[in-house]
């Protein structure tokens, strides 16, 4: 299990293939990579903060419930703070099970949890201002779901 | 003696990101009710608790939590990760 | 939109990067890999058959479904066939949406319906004989969810 | 005179991936009673139905479909792939 919180970039692919190399128990491995969008126009750079000591505390908590929960082989959770330019991505998640269906179900409440219960803030820096992105009752209700 | 940190627009709001903070309160509900009293900065950033989240040594709380024993309470807004 | 039927390997990490290059438009990108995994013990290897002709289409009209329903920026379709050992990966899906959750479901309803209505067969071949693998009623249950 | 292709256990049974067949069969079911009576292999192959997917000129069918016009039936268990 691979958990890193950092400042500096990371390679999707070098991380995924690191990730899979080898396995011969499971079947099913999937990735989720969230990349820096411009979604008003004119954004010119993320800025992510965070809570040291807290945010490994409990991303680590998120990761042993879906590990347990879906039995999984293996996960992997890289999130990234500091300022990020556009295209570049922010964090990554990985799940190994037996089956596609625990697979895509792990990594999917690994995201929803990470995005509402892991100390992360999010502030858009855009051409004419900058603002802390919000969280929306979306995010709250995807938790509902498990 | 309690370490009080801010993230986010909260920091922002207050002006710094950590402070160590002399105080009686028993509950987190009193620390802000104190916080509060203190200077407009203070009184804007906790003007609306609900858009707020606490968290009692790094780990997410209830604004009703006795904080006898706690060393760090935490004030940030709705986490905004992934 | 790639979509590759092929005997030869691929590397997942360097398709994932490929796919994920460059990209301003999206904020989300799920990639599956599925792997040959020794269900009963004693696996040597897999061998897939596969439909040539049939199979491109039926991959094309399932991933362009996809793409107009999850408003999809792109999508990877790769699926091997021939002799597979142990640990290696079958084939790989990825989704490029704005939102994680829409890349999610396009990825699940891709490898839902490649696994029931794209022309391959898989055989397992052990160290005591071989058989063919057979659908299971979930496989087909499967696609009542979309 | 038309195409018929057998895939996975179908074609096991039966020997052979592909042959060309002179029928007069309108439909799939007629097709596959005609199969059925020209040997052991193909009666074994065709024994039930319900176990076998149909596909005229590349796309998925049904036992009732119409043969008229069509160049290649093919045969073949349940997929499984992905």
């Amino acid at each position: 299990m691979k958990i890193s919180v950092q400042e500096g970039p990371f390679d999707a692919g070098a991380e995924l293939d690191a990730f899979s190399h080898g396995r011969h128990e499971v079947g099913a491995i999937v990735s989720f990579t969230g990349i820096v969008r411009d979604r008003a126009g004119g954004l010119v750079r993320m800025e992510i903060e965070h809570y040291p000591g807290m945010t490994e505390k409990a991303i680590a908590e998120i990761a042993e419930q879906a590990k347990a929960r879906w039995q999984l082989a293996d996960l992997l959770v890289i999130h990234r703070h500091g300022a990020l330019p556009l295209g570049q991505p922010i964090m990554m998640v990985a799940t190994a099970a037996a089956h596609r269906r625990a697979a895509f179900d792990a990594a999917e409440y690994l995201m929803d949890y990470l995005k509402s219960r892991a100390p992360f803030w999010k502030k858009e820096v855009t051409r004419t201002g900058e603002h802390w992105v919000e969280a929306t009752p979306e995010d709250e209700d995807a938790l509902s779901r498990w | 003696m309690i370490d009080v940190v801010y993230f986010a627009w909260v920091r922002e709001r207050i002006g710094l990101p950590r402070e160590r903070i002399e105080t009686e309160a028993a509950t987190v509900a009193d620390l802000v009710e104190e916080l509060r009293g203190r200077e407009e900065r203070y009184a804007a950033a906790f003007a609306d608790t609900s858009a707020l989240r606490v968290a009692l040594d790094q780990e997410l709380s209830e604004f009703d939590a006795d904080l006898a024993g706690v060393r760090e309470v935490a004030f940030f807004p709705p986490m905004t990760g992934g």
